[in-house]
């Protein structure tokens, strides 16, 4: 045996074999499969999934909601009634005149006699001789898109000129719906939070779970020079990445759920059970807002992923010198 | 050899520091609310010199080496490190101070999830080093210590003394300036200790302050050398 | 230094001292605060959290829905429309009479003009002149409890004696509501079995961690002499706990929460806002009948870690010898 | 002493049984793919005997004693223990096996968790026995091997010798039929080594046959006794 440094080339036992090719690995310096590590990337998924079923949920109400709300909206009706002093239809073809001339008014219809006997049938019972009865009139004028117009001069005109004419813009339907809507939306909202908040603690338990595992290499690392930014960058690339995989998972089976969802249900929607879920949910079919958010909403968890295991890293080593 | 290529380096530069590289001063310390592991001790290690530590079993051989490490905090007494006063450190001065002692930690302390490879140059990959600049250096030594077919193995697989050895390489790697090396020859048998022993006086003659903390008679005898007995917490030494 | 067989006594070298009251301290033989054991617990409260806010929301609805469908199929109406040829009075007087002989017809109450105009207002307008307008008037009929009356005899009746009465039973109605209720029910119901689901999942995982992260424990056990049973008995025992410990807590904090959030809306109650929450989701004081659902949820998620992680440990130490 | 009320009953038990603890035959090992790491070993231990087990660093030691253990298969040859073929033993079999064996792992293997009393009593304790039944012993054998007063201390505290005393009294609390001690005394001084052989020796007296495999020339040249040698995968028996 020959002391390396003074004979200039060494002689190991093993000869001279060549090196292989490459002796890089780019190990991880932190170990991957650690006992928390699988647990954390599946309940990550888990709730990513949740979370983006609570999202997309909250965005199918929004989108059906907006759509019924502006429906509404722009829907303004005149009731004409009948009086049996004047013409009706006088009375009408006037109040469509009045409404034609607001600005902001795209379109003003009569309802037809008939047309108007029967919105009234389900509440008067079918069936019923509708010549007895001064059925009162409506005209459904249409707004134009975005426009909020100044009804008060409308509503004087009528009052002057057909005074059995009442206007009515569905103010407080619209702000029913509006309601019903945002408290839906704001639970959606809530439980998205709820879940995120919930993927932040599994995270924060599964790094300090973790790193208490992983004391003997943080130890080692420390021993052979590495400060805390380089090991925390270490932990934190590790927990990053197990994020990103988990909430790509479970937004992937959200996604794919969904649209599983959505060609099911278009198969029912002939079914009358199937008409009252899409009267109440809408179509299953997710806009492409609704994709964009749940992909959103993954990011956001390996964002959070990322970002409180860096924290929770840090504290810990600050905490245990 | 590098090593060789750097020998006239060092001499020059350690002319100068003439700072001790540890130095204790009436060091007490215990664990937790028990008695005094190690009391009174106050000694110095000279730059470039070379020394055994001994003592039996649970004398507190490990707990020294520990308190140069700054991984156990004197409850009295002042320690400096290459003339440095370490009370107040700093974790940057810490981490400069760890990058400038090696380490064989007496139940070894690789790293399970890496190749015996990477555990040997871990030290370097920590300190932010490429690859190119220090693979031939790595496996040159991995084969003098007899690890040359172990590379790729990780060290679960390994024997006791192939662990042994790996944890002595990685301490060598990096040429520290202060080796502290606890039972670095508890597993391997006395031909290979000796080749070991070898390896260590040869790092001491390039410029590195050796400690080596062992119950092996058979291999102090071999070198002629300061000895410093732990027993009963104080400390004796054996010019 | 005496060999201690053969000097009877042994000579300690730290002297005789007493021995300790008591040596035992009965610590598990599988590691309690392993790196997963925090994180599962943190996420099984998480998933039982979720799961009981489903299942009460499903209860919710169940019992608000089961309520108006009784209320509305236990009122049926009948409406008399006016014919100029009778007096709807005298018609509405016999078709009472008419209803209060048929069996399982507890109560039948003929609404007064008045009560009929106002029930047509939102439809024809406020203001309108009701003298004009013939309206139809309403009998409404509270049927027994439990009680599912034929009709057949009555509708006939009316035909022949009262012409312009016609008898609504809501069936229509009830099946819309139904169909509504079941969907948001049966949407609920998936929740809990997707979110128990995802706790095994977990659990599952977790303890493929735990087993890996403490296959030296497991190893030492072995050689010891401990037998798959044993160590099986000592990781379930383990996981139990931990899932007992995590369901109670999400459990907890899930009634809490609906307490919680029962007295915040029975103060928003006078609220319109409020109003319209409490017609959709009804009140948000849960029954008892929630609470217990509840606690099943919690127990379902403990017993559910205990088998899983006991058939993941089975299997882990027949795959690893 | 428990230990000497028993003797007599253990002396007539091992009388009748001349069936080897451990009989080899023809077994080679490989592990993966490399090459066998131990190859054609036939030989037995007999009831009672005492033998050391040595060769140098990675010459298959603990190899030899993890199949002894069947913790590791053999790739061919035969091994019986108790005079019981072992290639094709069920679970049960094996536990009841394993219960006749004590092992003192090279890397001590304590439950980090449980306290060196605890740790002791673990395999009395995995049997389904009494605390009270035993635990007069197993205090008396942690003060004869010197952790009188570590006894509630977790294993990471302890220093190296007393992590290896602590697996010592473990493998010796059941009193087993076959002792396996993979390099025993590497951590503790020559005169505490001394103290643990005796020990050993005394377990050997009472009936257990011995298996030390040791580098420690100090420690063999104590006793002259057989000496089990591997070298190049092969073993080489000196009487
Ligand atoms: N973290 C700790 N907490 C409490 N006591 C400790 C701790 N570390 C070590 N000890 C105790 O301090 C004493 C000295 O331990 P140390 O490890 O320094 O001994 P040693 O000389 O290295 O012994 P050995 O030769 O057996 O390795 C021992 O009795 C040990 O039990
Ligand atoms: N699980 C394994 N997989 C692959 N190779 C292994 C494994 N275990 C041991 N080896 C190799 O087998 C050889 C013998 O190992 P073993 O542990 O039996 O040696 P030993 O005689 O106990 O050495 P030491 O005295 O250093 O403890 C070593 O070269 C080791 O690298
Ligand atoms: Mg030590
Ligand atoms: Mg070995």
């Amino acid at each position: 045996m020959n002391d390396p440094s003074r004979s200039g080339a060494p002689k190991p036992e093993d000869g001279q074999r060549p090196l292989p090719a490459s002796l890089r690995r780019n190990a991880p310096l932190v170990p991957v499969d650690s006992a928390g590590g699988q647990a954390l990337a599946a309940v990550i998924a888990i709730l990513t999934f949740l979370a983006a079923l609570c999202a997309g949920g909250a965005e199918l109400v929004a989108t059906s909601s907006s759509q019924w709300r502006s429906d509404i909206a722009r829907e303004v009706t005149i009731q004409v009634r009948p009086n049996a002093k004047r013409s009706i239809d006088a009375d009408v073809d006037r109040a469509v005149a009045l409404a034609r001339q607001t600005p902001g008014v795209e379109q003003a219809q009569p309802f037809s006699k008939t047309e108007s006997e029967r919105l009234l049938e389900p509440w008067l019972g079918t069936g019923l001789d509708f010549n007895d009865l001064p059925v009162p009139r409506l005209i459904v004028i249409k707004l134009q898109e975005g426009l909020k117009p100044d009804f008060t001069t409308l509503r004087q005109a009528l009052k002057e000129q057909v005074p059995g004419a009442s206007l009515d813009d569905h103010a407080l339907w619209v702000s029913r719906l509006s309601t019903m809507a945002n408290t839906i939306i704001g639970i959606g909202t809530v439980l998205v939070i709820l879940v995120l908040v919930a993927a932040g603690l599994a995270v924060t338990f599964a790094t300090r779970g973790a790193m208490a595992g992983n004391r003997e290499v943080v130890d080692v690392l420390h021993f052979v020079g590495a400060n805390d930014d380089f090991i925390a960058k270490e932990f934190q690339r590790r927990f990053f990445k197990l994020g990103l995989r988990g909430s790509a998972f479970g937004a992937g089976i959200a996604l794919f759920l969904t649209t599983l969802l959505g060609f099911v249900t278009s198969s029912w929607r002939a079914s009358p059970a199937g008409d009252q879920i899409e009267a109440l949910f809408g179509s299953f079919s997710i806009s492409w807002r609704g994709y964009l958010l749940v992909v959103l909403i993954a990011l956001a968890v390996a964002v959070i992923t990322g970002v409180v295991s860096r924290l929770t890293v840090r504290r810990f080593l600050n905490e245990n010198g | 050899m590098v090593w060789g290529r750097v020998k006239a380096f060092f001499d020059n530069d350690f002319e100068e520091s003439a700072a001790p590289s540890v130095h204790f001063e009436n060091v007490g310390v215990r664990y937790g609310m028990g008695p005094e592991v190690l009391r009174d001790l106050t000694f110095s290690i000279e730059p470039n010199s070379f020394q055994f530590l001994t003592g039996p079993s649970g004398a507190g051989k490990t707990t020294l080496l520990r308190l140069i490490l700054l991984s156990v905090k004197p409850t009295r007494g002042l320690i400096s490190l290459f003339g440095e006063d370490v009370s107040r450190i700093s974790k940057d001065d810490l981490t400069d101070l760890r990058r400038r002692m090696g380490v064989v930690f007496q139940d070894f302390r690789l790293l399970d999830h890496l190749t015996t490879y990477e555990n040997v140059a871990l030290p370097l990959r920590v300190q932010g080093k490429e690859e190119a600049s220090y693979r031939n250096e790595v496996v040159e030594l991995l084969r003098w210590v007899g690890l040359g077919d172990r590379m790729h193995m990780l060290p679960p697989v390994l024997s006791g003394g192939e662990k042994q050895r790996a944890a002595i390489a990685r301490a060598l790697i990096v040429r520290p300036d202060l080796l502290l090396a606890d039972e670095p020859t508890g597993n391997v048998d006395p031909s290979l200790a000796r080749r070991l022993l070898r390896l260590f006086i040869e790092l001491n003659r390039l410029g590195t302050s050796v400690v080596i903390a062992t119950h092996d008679f058979g291999l102090m005898d071999q070198l002629n050398v300061r000895r410093l007995v732990l027993g009963d917490g104080q400390l004796h030494i054996d010019e």
